[in-house]
């Protein structure tokens, strides 16, 4: 593949929203998107204008399936009040967020616009588990991969045999994930789990009392971890707390030209990589245990932006299983290959780690609406690369940030790199 | 196993389901750089050409990785899989060096640590429903 | 809204071309794309090595429903041997492939991207009509206009139901539409239904002798066209052949950066004008004899180009119904408010017409697999514009075109303005 | 009609459609510019406003176009409607000046070219379906 070129201009974050996630019964993914519109609106510094606003791309992965609503960016559009403006729907599975900011910054580079809108939205809970995973599935290489029974979870646990077998990790090791994302969506007032695991064991351990049942006897969250009543296995080696949940939800970022930032803000937030790639099925691929489309994916990014890994302060990483986030972790160059699950044991991902990845809680625990997941992410890093996230901040000077956002098992991929500079 | 080749039908998902319902796994193989691509691909994305060629596979593997599942899309369900009931999808390398996804049999799906990466299998197919309705699915067995 | 900008280089097509259109039971998609991109290969006049293509998108509509398959653009960037090169679906209805050319302009205006390769696709003929007709309804506005009974043809009835009241117009001035389009695409190899609609009642006639049934005493084909069991009622005033078939195909154009053009060709058609603009629902819009979005995606596009409606030689308008033809043809300023039934009446948008629309027969005959549709359109103006249409080339100098895409009752349209320049 | 005007619901769909399911034909107001608007709105698109309360409409109107379907979508057919028994969709402007789709009753299916655009219409509300599976529809008669 020929080297990244540079962008014809740059481009700069000035605003960024979500709406709370969940599942919302009342909510149709219009009014999850008004939600993180208004959060968007709110956070730009100097105030904005709504007319200012030319354009708007949408992540959305399948509002098709999941709300019988397909053509979802004009709808979008115009319910918060931007009709006429152009308005476009991504599809790159749970890749669509991070592709619609990518289709964003190509738009203002390329000339046609300064000011940005690029939204996710995905309402996931009017479909039973049965739908949803029958939903998911069709991210996949439908003729040739669904027959042989495979699910997303499966997909993902596949990965985990084979590097488990090639690393000797271990299943348990995996929790240390789950754990630390948890913790961190604890702090998360817009996220769909805002408990630590030690609560919510605690919860069904009070919730068992009140209704006269026996209390479960977990004297940890390692006991309720490998308890199949607390932790029930998904797909082998992946239990419950390995998976991201199913979550309705919204994100917005607003992207300008450089040149015209500082109409919005005096603390903008650069977009200096971007990177993308495809990749085939699961099973034709030279190796298991990592996402090519992924290290592809970084390495453009990291060359556009010129810098490396180890330059990179924190990271909002795929993580909708928690094998995903080992595997991401190496894939982007942060740790060697077979070392990631090693890193999450030692708390280098932690928020007070070397490394923080996922501080938001990850799509583990602050919750996965597919399509709004890489604008979510996004919106992350614009709030810690501004020091406005709350409890969980992370320390120091976070100047430089990564987003990476993975479609199906890595047949999407994109990746995208934050500065920011005063 | 014979290899049997033949350009008649087109490099397509439709027809790859048709050989599968014939009890072959077939592979398609570029003429020109002899790469051999099961799922079947219409054009090489080794070397571009766009001649390819039917070829039957040996229908020898091993394990490159697997998962029981137990909680399945809705299709599995009616096949009589749950919870109680799981079963092992798997992604398998042929000799041929290429992969695929299939359903794996012959190996205890209750026991998964046991289940070792690197198992040999060999072809196997599954059929379930009645009639019009009878499909047919590619499996391994251990 | 604020005027065009200009972009930051230029963009030409140097290669196109289409799968047959039509119902193809054995083929899903990715076969059709195959097809299509071969077909592209095949036109590019210095050859083309796959190896320089960078980036794919491609227009699709509803895979997810047609075919339970979402995630479209990765799987059709592999089956044509292009992994791991970014590819990005795109939606936006029927528009949609309109959009995916759209975004390919933008990715390499913006510097990202030398040679992009825009691909549209859909398989719609595995679904029964009721079960098309529910996935159509998927790119209205749902909750809001599916509860009122109103179907794709409804819509586009209830539109001819004010233009008719409004300007006079009577049922039988739609036939003119479908008349011109069927003997456009009697000369098209790729069109679904490549036969005049004198053509297709005598087969019909000559079906029922054979068959031993009484013959149809149709003299005309305007007494087949007025006679119920020739051509049904499907929506008042809009009958059978007032619309669009259901079809599987797929398109692929190739857009390069001016500057290397001539490395694939020296007869390139230079993308001039680009413009996109998103509509409300059809009830809240000022009047329903025009559509805003295509007014203002015209606009955007003639200003952009430098040109004005008159200057345009030949143009592919988004013909899904026949009164869609006749109000496209006003709002895109052909033709004053009023007079485009009169002018198709009067032939002028014949292909021997002062204005020829439709060219390659149009939705209506060539077929309208909907998220491929827009690049078929370009598809037809790449080869009328270089003398290549066969026996159904335009006489004279053909040497600006124009595409016009609509989604769904017109939440979205794109419009393209392209010239030859040699 | 009487004017009810309340900010308890959220400016939603599902509200909205609640309101169908008791008979009420609901608009939202902006309280800055006064503009109404049904479906409902979140945010003012005149104004960008946010603040918007939910007033209930005359229900008066006029036929700004429409159509007779004989192939409807699938719950048009189980409620009956088919190339024998057409049914009419429209637009109808409101006198509060927006405009709503919905069925339209009390008008001959039979000779759509009788039906006059402009026709006089006031809100009736279609329902299908018992108990829990019941729904209402928006419909306007003549
Ligand atoms: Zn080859
Ligand atoms: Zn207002």
């Amino acid at each position: 593949m020929p080297k990244s070129k540079p962008l014809s201009r740059g481009v700069a974050i000035v605003g960024a929203g979500m709406s709370k996630f969940g599942a919302f019964a009342e909510k149709n993914s219009r009014d999850l998107f008004v939600e993180a519109f208004k959060e968007m609106t709110k956070s730009v510094d100097k105030g904005l204008d709504p007319s200012a606003i030319e354009s708007l791309y949408v992540g959305n992965f399948s509002s098709d399936q999941f709300e019988h609503q397909a053509h979802t960016a004009p709808l979008l559009a115009d319910a918060v009040g931007l009709t006429p403006i152009p308005a476009t729907r991504v599809e790159g599975a749970c890749a669509s967020g991070g592709l619609a900011i990518r289709q964003g910054v190509m738009a203002i580079a390329s000339g046609m616009y300064d000011v940005v809108l690029v939204g996710g939205a995905e309402k996931m809970t009017a479909l039973n588990t049965a739908g949803v995973t029958d939903a998911l599935a069709t991210a996949a290489d439908v003729p040739f991969e669904i027959p042989a029974g495979f699910t997303f979870p499966g997909f993902y646990a596949a990965m985990a045999s084979a590097y488990m077998h090639r690393y000797g990790m271990k299943p348990e090791h995996l929790m240390n994930v789950a754990i630390k994302n948890h913790d961190n969506a604890s702090l998360n007032p817009y996220a769909q789990f805002g408990v630590t695991i030690q609560k919510w064991m605690e919860g069904r351990v009070a919730a068992a009392i009140k209704k006269g049942k026996p209390a479960p006897t977990w004297s940890t969250i390692w006991d309720f971890l490998h308890d199949e009543s607390g932790n029930p296995t998904v797909a082998w080696p992946l239990r419950l707390f390995d998976c991201s949940p199913v979550t309705d939800g919204a994100a917005a970022v607003l992207l300008v030209a450089e040149e015209r930032m500082h109409e919005f803000t005096d603390h903008p937030i650069h977009i200096i990589g971007s990177g993308q790639a495809s990749g085939s099925a699961l099973h034709d691929r030279p190796e298991l245990t990592a996402i090519p489309a992924a290290k592809t994916a970084a390495t453009k990014a990291y060359e556009m932006a010129g810098i490396t890994a180890k330059d990179i302060r924190i990271a909002e990483v795929h993580d909708c299983f928690t094998i995903a986030e080992v595997i991401a972790s190496e894939d982007l160059g942060f740790f060697a290959p077979g070392e990631g699950f090693k890193a999450a044991e030692d708390g280098v991902t932690a928020r007070n780690g070397a490394k923080p990845i996922n501080t938001s809680g990850g799509l583990k625990a602050k919750g996965h609406p597919v399509g709004a997941s890489g604008v979510a992410q996004a919106v992350e890093v614009f709030k810690q690369m501004r020091g406005q996230a709350g409890e969980r901040q992370v320390a120091g000077d976070v100047n430089l940030a990564l987003t990476h956002n993975v479609g199906a098992t890595g047949s999407t991929c994109a990746v995208h790199v934050y500065e920011r500079r005063n | 196993m014979s290899e049997e080749t033949t350009t008649i039908r087109p490099f397509s998902a439709a027809a790859f389901n048709q050989y599968i319902a014939e009890h072959k796994l077939m592979a398609t193989r570029c003429t020109k750089c002899s790469k051999t691509y099961a799922p079947p691909r219409a054009i090489c994305p080794n070397c571009h050409s766009e001649e390819m060629e039917w070829v039957e596979t040996s229908g020898k593997g091993k394990l490159a990785g697997f998962t029981v599942i137990y909680t399945g899309p809705t299709f599995m369900s009616e096949q009589g899989f749950d919870r109680k009931n799981p079963y092992i999808s798997g992604i398998v390398e042929l000799e041929e060096g290429t992969s695929i996804s299939a359903r794996i049999t012959g190996l205890d799906a209750s026991k998964p640590a046991e289940i070792k990466i690197g198992t040999l299998l060999s072809v196997d197919f599954v059929e379930f429903g009645e009639g019009e309705a009878k499909k047919t699915y590619l499996a391994f067995k251990a």
